[in-house]
């Protein structure tokens, strides 16, 4: 079924809803963990129209509501790379580059899983597009709670690892032509009208092409016009990654798998963000070097959600295992919210309690970072979507 | 050899289902989502115990096992994370005794602690601990330190913990082999030779004790070993038993009918077992009996030999004279009883029904596990333990009543396949089996890792398990539940010291292990 | 025409009867050779070794040796000679390599041995004088081995040592586990003690019965006198075996309680460490720890500590060097395993058992390229098998009283241009190289007499391409 | 079919210990200079040396002093070589090294396919082998062009890769058409490519030349990658075929003489496998073709396999034929390159020519005789130190040295 194909009545509203005079709530908590190094025991939030205004020990209350919490309250948790709240998108296989495609026309921000996560204490999700092509078009970045999709969230998804080679090139797959089978022939007898690729040879050299054409959409990612999400999964499908993203001066997230602290210093250099695909196997031992790696280096990093049953839960074992493997707490707690952010280039959005950031608050009945913590409420953009 | 599990990937669960959303929705409307759920939804008006299982009756250990009769079933008020003081009933023997006199073998220890946690909910402020010779010589506030023993201090001293399902030290082929014999042991199958990152990162982590047992997929997979991952490399030191528990797989084949079949055959099968043992302890009393017979009966003969040689004379006299071959008097005595043919199978399955072992079934499905309880309540001295138990709310009352464990691992039900998507435990498994009053046991699971055991802990209390049961959790129901009550589990005098002195709350993410004593020595101690 | 070939065969034997006297008085020989490795001390400089019939009569250098008048001297000024190799364990020569049934110690390996298997040929070549057959490693316990020479035309012409020992297997046997195949072995010993322990109750209980029925009638009771002979062993004793005669034992279990005699000699195939200690145990439980040797698998260096303890002689997998990738850190340890049990002092004897890497000559080059000195090495494939086999007097050395076992290489045993150019065995040459038919067919296409030519020429099939890469011999599962 | 994201998070995880993070990938440059003692030096230039000192700088050699002697801390009779060269080494190829969307692929090389990362690497330097020639994979007739490399060096292709000689490698018999399928039957993979018999194979090498060679008159023939089959033609690329068999190497030298009689050029031609080679030795011979010998089988039990193929090498070096060795990137002891070399001179092939096929002969075939391949004064430090007589089984590598960077 042809993703373009879809029309969702998605609300495409990109900045937060403007009332002029919206009502200013000032949240009081036990603990306010800003996110930003200092916690105010007790603390005030000040939101107004969806945004933080103020935050600090004590805050001037007057002409708006006081709200009492009891517990301990934080930025919400940004998850990156999801690929399960596309739910059944099919993966086009009509071409090997769909520049032009945005997962932002399929995607359902009503959807229960979505509401899940908010309840769970994500706010922000980073989706990318199921793909087994070279380019699989625009992801997008939607609020979790009251599924506001960012305008500037859609980076050009480009994928750099062997999940882009798959033996089926024919988009005719079951379609009767009428009169039996018959087939295209490709430039010298291969069917592959595509133009599929199934080699990294292959695959740069098309990649290139498209960078260096200014009529195909891809190009905007060089210099950065367009921001990319570079997809690799070993050692060697980062580098050729990082390379290519120097070679271009493009500026986004890097999708790395376990290894990538070894090229912890490459990947600062070319000013990409990582999304740590993190616990593929079973033994973490990578994943957490790699984590310590990336935090020495100064690279801002984020976990991929990965569990299709668990994914919050999936998402706080990782940060607790990067803190016992020798992370500090609010290193830790930084990759689930401002790091990951910084990631993908919304750290002046959300991430963290800041004024001038989205009013995404989380209040937890325990530290935000243990996992014996569970939480009680959520704000997204300064709307309450669920409490315990 | 480390067993690397590449097979489908592993979803996070304790017992996860999809359903996770119950914990919030249900919190909300009050309506649990299983069918017709058994439960009082808000978890904070149920009162509950936190019953320690099966503590009195335990195996019969070595001399100086104390007699640990006092019932401590302090009342947990259970408004969240409160640490309120209990009222702490049971009496207060931890008055030092006087040290014995002979010279000790191993390393005498002293450790003091800020908070010594004796077991989940009782805990001493600025507490010490006496160690000496592998066992729990003293625990107190007022100790002094024994000459020539070495200091230990941290912030927390607690019981090492206990995984109590974990696949430490076994060959993939062992694990997986479902052609096992209820005779095979699993001690035969240890190799530590392979690359040991999982023991070593288990150890750091706390985890002084595994279970790991052979044939996960057998329909008795024989018996299984508790084993100090502190001392896998010396094949005496490692052994606490190397016979922990029986293990048996039920929903072995997909279809409801043979389901119904294995149960009947696990039940046929103890059931022989136990005859077996009846028919040779009839044998030897028979035997005793026969040879007592036999005795007077050859007495008797003796005494009237002569008389009877010359009887005999006679008799070849009188022969003679007729003429005809003399034959001799016909002599009939008992036949010695027969003695039953040697089984092993039958031997290991007897002392199972008969109760010196646990019998550990892995089974998820409420159908199986209700027929299960069913065949097995005219066994009073069996005792079961379930592992799974994703259904298990549906029979929680049963369980309750007779205090069955039941042991949850984060790992997705072994037969994922076979077993329905909305029937998978979730995180809230823990907690709802704990409200039920049904005695919690956290393993790390077939594809789970030791290492990660007091995480899985942590996060269970993240979905609603209280905290004092998650850490009995790990450490004195695992203990309880393979018959070690006596002897792990808690900090307390006559117990082996498998201690940890850790930096922070057991819970809690960040908390490292500083020393950790297995078998009453160091085997883990900051590197310098 | 049969009743000529039987006469025949009758007046050929009284024939050679007649003649072996001085055929064999006539069959002194003397080799002088460039170098003479004799393995009991430093080689010898043009030195002689002297043979009547098929023992070694002396050994020495030239002219402190003096050669018989009538004894037939090989001159072999520039070559080495050195004894012939002794195969410590080998599963080659015989058709099948194991039972299908886990415990069969009654079966012997005579019945399968076949004297013209290629891989006696192969022996000859590369210098092996003496191998040690056994079973494969796939079983519990399997049949009883022998020690042949790899010439001769019938198995008992071969015959050196018959049932040398018996082949266990602590391993997984394939379809069992560790644990089943360690219950499944200890259930084998464990059979052989209730089965004795049954016939001594048996003939007690009879023996009582008769008593007490001679009491009943009056008859003075005189017993039977024991037939059978009482247990030995260190492990465990029947009491009272003595009582029955050993013919009344099954025989299929009758070389299993040789075994825990301590009268035969055990081969225990070890694949792993783990399984060393398990092995051990269930060897001094049944009494045979002294006469048991390892055949041992790669990577069983880790348990060398344990095997030393137990003083357990063992042969070494033929793939001397053990590689091991740890998952974690993807680091590479090599280990050479032969440098390991010589530190711990562990006799260790060299296989080339199923490692398609040619044979003895080429494992001890490797061990000395991998560290070990020229002797050990050089021992390790003559004389320490040698002793394993409890053959020491006769083969393994150059020394009086042996087996006239001598092999000439044209250069250093060891090096990769020298060649075996003559094989004696019992002091009768069994290899010329020079007139080896089946190298003269393929270096020099020379067709052997009696053949007729392959018709499109010698098609050989070991072309291979990059998808059936010639895949290493030790591959090969036995 | 929606592709889960189904990197399960697995929550049984161990807790990561703490090890030493490995090397970054910016080797420091200040030890690559240093000095090797040997008390004997074969230079593979002809020349053995006794009591040698050799130094080196920036991983160029600076100075050879022969006779210097022994320094404390140096062990006596060590043999230095220079560091040994496989033209086959077979590394890092995966499924997706090659373009195998169509049957013949000129354009594209191996260079941006190789994993640099990959531990093969290390395991291959330390086998004494410092250089090699990497080549795609043969799945297709015609794979593309190869990239020569040292097996030790920066992680990034653009530094590693040496400028040497290009080759365009394709192969000959049924290898390339094992994983097609005929082109009828299901129509949806890239995999319904002719050809499927030995003949299509044949066919397509034969069009893709005439095609080139043709091309400038008729353009419509021409075809992406044609002017790397005119650079063939013209002798700037070398022709890399594999094929072992015979058959294959009868087919590959006719359609070099084939191209020769059309008059479009004369291909210098390499043939990669070569183990029949002996069979038709004057074919060769004429053809001025030259063979890297596949890997020697092991001797087993059967004679053919060891006594007459460990003889090829010989044979070859007696007809004047160009060979070189490779072990196919096996690093288990016995299947080295260095024990390739050893099997060699088994077989009847002097020393001095058995380190020449795996030293300077493969450095001249690069067309680097100017840096790889003999131990003197300007040339790269690659070396190789033995502990006794270089290919025999009774002695070993002790140290590798590659840029004057010794190998951990």
């Amino acid at each position: 079924m042809f993703l373009l194909a879809l029309t969702v009545a998605a609300s495409l509203a990109g900045a937060p809803p403007q009332e002029t005079n919206a009502p200013t709530v000032v949240l009081r908590a036990d603990h306010v963990h800003t996110g930003t190094g200092a916690v105010h025991s007790p603390g005030m939030v000040k939101v107004r129209a969806g945004r933080i205004v103020d935050v600090g020990a004590s805050l001037n209350t007057d002409g708006a509501s006081v709200l009492e919490l009891k517990g301990h309250l934080s930025a919400g948790m940004v998850a990156l790379g999801d690929q399960t709240l596309l739910g059944e998108q099919g993966v086009d296989t009509t071409r090997f580059v769909l520049g032009e495609a945005e997962t932002r026309l399929g995607f359902d921000p009503r959807q229960p899983a979505m509401q899940r996560l908010a309840q769970e204490g994500v706010t922000t999700v980073v989706l990318t597009p199921p793909s087994h092509s070279l380019v699989a078009g625009r992801g997008l970045i939607a609020k979790t709670g009251t599924g506001r999709v960012l305008a500037n969230g859609q980076a050009m998804h480009v994928a750099f690892d062997a999940e882009m080679f798959v033996d089926r090139a024919d988009p005719m797959e079951g379609q009767d032509f009428g009169g039996g089978f018959f087939f295209f022939f490709g430039p010298n007898g291969a069917v592959n009208p595509n133009g599929y690729k199934s080699s990294y040879s292959g695959a740069a050299e098309v990649l290139e092409e498209n960078v260096q054409d200014p009529n195909s959409p891809v190009s905007k990612i060089a210099g950065g016009e367009v921001t990319a999400w570079l997809r690799s999964s070993d050692r060697a499908e980062s580098a050729r990654a990082i390379a290519f993203a120097k070679r271009h001066k493009v500026q986004g997230t890097l999708e790395a798998g376990p290894r990538i602290g070894d090229l912890a210093a490459e990947v600062k250099a070319s000013g990409l963000g990582v999304a740590l695909t993190m616990f593929r196997e079973t033994d973490p031992h990578f994943a957490t070097q790699s984590a310590l790696a990336l935090t020495r280096a100064g690279v801002p990093y984020g976990f991929c959600l990965s569990a299709k049953e668990q994914p919050v839960a999936s998402l706080r074992m990782a940060a607790a295992l990067c803190r016992r493997a020798g992370l500090t707490a609010d290193q830790s707690w930084r990759a689930l919210t401002s790091g990951a952010a910084q990631a993908v280039g919304l750290e002046k959005q959300v991430g963290a309690l800041r004024q001038g950031l989205d009013a995404d608050l989380v209040l937890w009945d325990g530290q935000p970072g243990e996992l014996t913590s569970r939480v009680l409420q959520v704000w997204v953009d300064g709307q309450k979507v669920s409490a315990r | 050899m480390r067993f690397l599990v590449k097979r489908s990937p592993f979803l996070l669960a304790v017992g996860l289902a999809s359903s996770i959303s119950t914990g919030w929705a249900q919190e909300a409307n009050g309506s649990h989502d299983w069918e017709g759920s058994l439960v009082a939804a808000a978890p904070s008006e149920t009162p509950f115990a936190l019953q320690d299982g099966n503590e009195e009756e335990g195996k019969p250990k070595e001399a100086n096992a104390q007699k640990d009769d006092s019932k401590d079933d302090s009342k947990d008020d259970d408004e969240k994370k409160s640490k309120a003081k209990k009222k702490d009933k049971d009496k207060d023997e931890e008055k030092p005794e006087p040290l014995s006199l002979a010279a000790p073998q191993g390393p005498v220890l002293y450790l003091k602690g800020e908070r010594v946690i004796v077991r989940p909910g009782k805990e001493i402020e600025n507490g010490q601990v006496i160690v000496r010779d592998g066992r729990i010589m003293a625990v107190g506030t007022d100790l002094e330190a024994p000459e020539g023993a070495r200091v230990l201090e941290g912030a927390v001293i607690c019981a090492g913990f206990m995984d109590s399902f974990s696949t430490l030290g076994l060959d993939r082929a062992s694990l997986t082999t479902s052609g096992s014999e209820p005779s095979a042991r699993t001690v035969d199958a240890l190799d530590f030779f392979g690359p040991d990152h999982d023991r070593q990162n288990a150890l750091k982590a706390g985890v002084l004790v595994a279970e790991s047992h052979i044939a996960m997929n057998a329909d008795f997979g024989g018996t299984g070993v508790l084993l100090r991952t502190g001392w896998a490399h010396d094949p005496e030191k490692r052994l606490l038993t190397d016979e922990s528990a029986m293990w048996s797989r039920l929903e072995r084949s997909g279809n409801v009918v043979t389901r119904v079949e294995e149960v009947d055959s696990l039940i046929s099968k103890l059931e022989s077992g136990g005859d077996y043992l009846k028919s040779w302890r009839t044998y030897e009393t028979k035997l005793a009996e026969w040879e007592k017979e036999i005795a007077e009966l050859e007495e008797e003969l003796e005494k009237d030999f002569k008389k009877a040689k010359k009887d005999r004379e006679k008799d070849i006299e009188k022969a003679k004279e007729k003429g005809k071959e003399h034959k001799e008097k016909r002599h009939k005595e008992p036949k010695p009883p027969r003695k039953p043919r040697f089984d092993p199978d039958k031997e290991i399955l007897g002392r199972v029904i008969e109760g010196k072992m646990p019998l550990v079934v892995v089974a998820t499905r409420a159908a199986v596990l209700r027929n299960l309880l069913e065949a097995t309540k005219p066994f009073p001295s069996l005792r079961l333990v379930i592992a799974g138990g994703d259904q298990a709310l549906h029979v929680a009352p049963e369980l309750a009543a007779r205090k069955i464990p039941v042991m949850v691992w984060p790992s997705e039900p072994l037969s994922s396949s076979s077993v329905p998507s909305d029937t998978r435990g979730s995180l809230e498994l823990a907690g709802d089996l704990a409200r039920a009053g049904i005695p919690v046991v956290i393993g790390s699971g077939f594809s789970g890792s030791s290492a990660a055991l007091p995480l899985y802990a942590s996060l269970a209390v993240g979905y609603g398990l209280p905290e004092e049961h998650a850490l009995a959790a790990i450490t004195t129901r695992p203990a309880a539940a393979f018959g070690m009550q006596n002897e792990l589990g808690q900090v307390r005098r006559g117990r082996r010291a498998e201690l940890l002195i850790l930096d922070g709350d057991p819970l809690a993410v960040g908390t490292q292990v500083q020393f950790a004593i297995s078998g009453g020595e160091v085997v883990l101690e900051p590197q310098k | 025409m049969k009743l000529l070939s039987h006469s025949w065969t009758l007046a050929a034997c009284v024939g050679a009867l007649a003649w072996t006297g001085p055929l064999m008085a006539q069959q002194k020989q003397a080799i002088k050779a460039g170098t003479v490795i004799t393995m009991t001390g430093e080689p010898i400089e043009n030195g002689v070794i002297l043979m009547d019939g098929t023992r070694i009569t002396a050994v020495g250098k030239a002219d402190e040796v003096e050669i018989p008048w009538d004894a037939e001297v090989t001159e072999a000024p520039n070559m080495v000679a050195m004894p012939g190799f002794v195969e410590a364990h080998s599963t080659d020569g015989t058709d099948r390599t194991n039972e299908t049934i886990d415990v069969a110690p009654f079966f012997d390996v005579q019945d399968s041995i076949n004297p013209v298997d290629f891989f006696f040929e192969n022996c000859l070549r590369y210098g092996v004088t003496t191998v040690n057959i056994q079973q494969g490693n796939n079983t519990v316990v399997a049949a009883m081995g022998a020690v042949v020479k790899p010439f001769g035309h019938t198995v008992d012409l071969q015959m050196v040592y018959p049932q040398s020992g018996i082949k266990m297997s602590i391993s997984p046997k394939s379809g069992k586990s560790r644990a089943t195949q360690a219950a499944t072995l200890r259930q084998a010993f464990h059979d052989l003690r209730a089965h004795l322990e049954e016939l001594v109750e048996e003939k007690k209980v009879g023996n009582d019965r008769a008593r007490r029925e001679a009491l009943a009638q009056g008859r003075d009771y005189e017993g039977e006198d024991a037939k059978g002979r009482a247990m030995t062993g260190k492990g465990w004793i029947v009491e009272g075996l003595e009582t029955v005669p050993r013919v009344e034992i099954d025989e299929k279990m009758a070389p299993l309680l040789k075994v825990v005699e301590g009268k035969m000699r055990v081969f225990m195939y070890c694949g792993s460490p783990a399984e060393v200690h398990t092995a051990i145990e269930i060897a001094k439980e049944n009494g045979f720890l002294e006469t048991m040797t390892f055949v041992l698998g790669s990577g069983c260096h880790k348990a060398a500590d344990a095997i030393a303890a137990a003083k357990v002689p063992v042969i070494l997998s033929s793939n001397l060097v053990h590689i091991e990738t740890d998952p974690l850190t993807e680091e590479e340890t090599r280990t050479f395993e032969a440098q390991v049990f010589q530190d711990k002092g562990v006799t260790f004897a060299l296989t080339s058992n199923n490692s398609g890497l040619e044979s003895l000559w080429y494992q001890a080059a490797l061990a000395v390229g991998q560290g070990l000195s020229r002797e050990d090495a050089l021992a390790a494939v003559t004389t320490v098998p040698a002793q394993l086999l409890g053959l020491s007097d006769r083969v393994g050395a150059l020394k009086p009283g042996a087996d006239a076992n001598v092999v000439l290489y044209d250069g250093d045993p060891l090096s990769m241009r020298s060649q075996v150019q003559h094989v004696f065995i019992d002091g009768q040459q069994v290899y010329d190289r020079a007139n080896d038919p089946r190298l003269k067919h393929l270096l020099e296409g020379e067709q052997p007499k009696g053949t007729q030519a392959d018709p499109d020429g010698a098609r050989e099939e070991s072309a291979e391409d990059e998808g059936s890469e010639d895949e290493d011999e030790s591959k090969k599962d036995d | 079919m929606t592709r889960t994201h189904t990197f399960a998070f697995a929550l049984a995880l161990s807790i990561g210990l703490a090890t030493a993070r490995p090397a970054s990938a910016q080797e420091d440059q200040a030890n690559n200079d240093g000095k090797v003692y040997a008390s004997v030096l074969h230079t593979s230039a002809g020349e053995t040396l006794k009591d040698v000192m050799v130094t080196f700088a920036d991983g160029k050699i600076t100075a050879i002093a022969p006779g210097s002697a022994l320094p404390d801390g140096y062990a006596e009779g060590l043999v230095l070589t220079a560091g040994l060269i496989d033209l086959s080494a077979r590394v890092t190829r995966s499924e997706n090294a090659v373009e195998q969307t169509n049957e013949v692929e000129s354009r594209l090389s191996v260079a941006n396919s190789l994993d640099l990362f990959d531990r093969t690497w290390d395991r291959l330097a330390r086998s004494g082998v410092t250089t090699v020639l990497a080549t795609p994979p043969d799945r297709n007739v015609v794979g593309g062009l190869s990239a020569v490399l040292k097996t030790q060096g920066s992680k990034d292709m653009a530094q590693r890769q040496l400028n040497a000689r290009n080759f365009l490698r394709g192969a000959m018999g049924d290898a390339p058409s094992s994983g097609n399928r005929p082109a009828w039957g299901s129509p949806n993979s890239i995999y319904n490519r002719r050809p499927t018999t030995r003949m299509g194979v044949e066919w397509e090498w034969r069009r893709a030349f005439f095609d080139a060679a043709a091309a400038p008159e008729y353009p419509e023939l021409e075809f992406p990658g044609a002017d790397v089959f005119r650079a063939v033609l013209a002798g700037n690329i070398t022709l890399y075929v594999q094929a072992f068999t015979v058959i294959d190497i009868r087919t590959a030298v006719f359609l070099k003489e084939e191209m020769k009689r059309e008059g479009f050029g004369d291909i210098q031609m390499w043939i990669d496998g070569g183990s029949e080679a002996w069979k038709d030795a004057q074919l060769l011979k004429r053809s001025n073709t030259g063979v890297v010998l596949s890997p020697f089988p092991s001797a087993g039990y059967s004679p053919e396999r060891s006594f007459q193929a460990w003889r090829v090498a010989k044979d070859l070096d007696e007809m004047g034929i160009p060979f070189t060795l490779s072990a196919h990137g096996r690093t288990e002891p016995g299947r080295t390159l260095a024990d390739q070399a050893g099997r060699a001179m088994r077989g009847g092939l002097s020393f001095e020519k058995a380190l020449a096929a795996v030293t300077s002969a493969p450095a001249a075939v690069l067309g680097l005789e100017d840096r790889l391949g003999t131990v003197e004064v300007g040339k790269d430090a690659d070396f190789v130190l033995w502990s006794g007589q270089p290919f025999e089984l009774t002695s070993r590598i002790i140290g590798v040295w590659v840029d004057g960077r010794q190998v951990q």
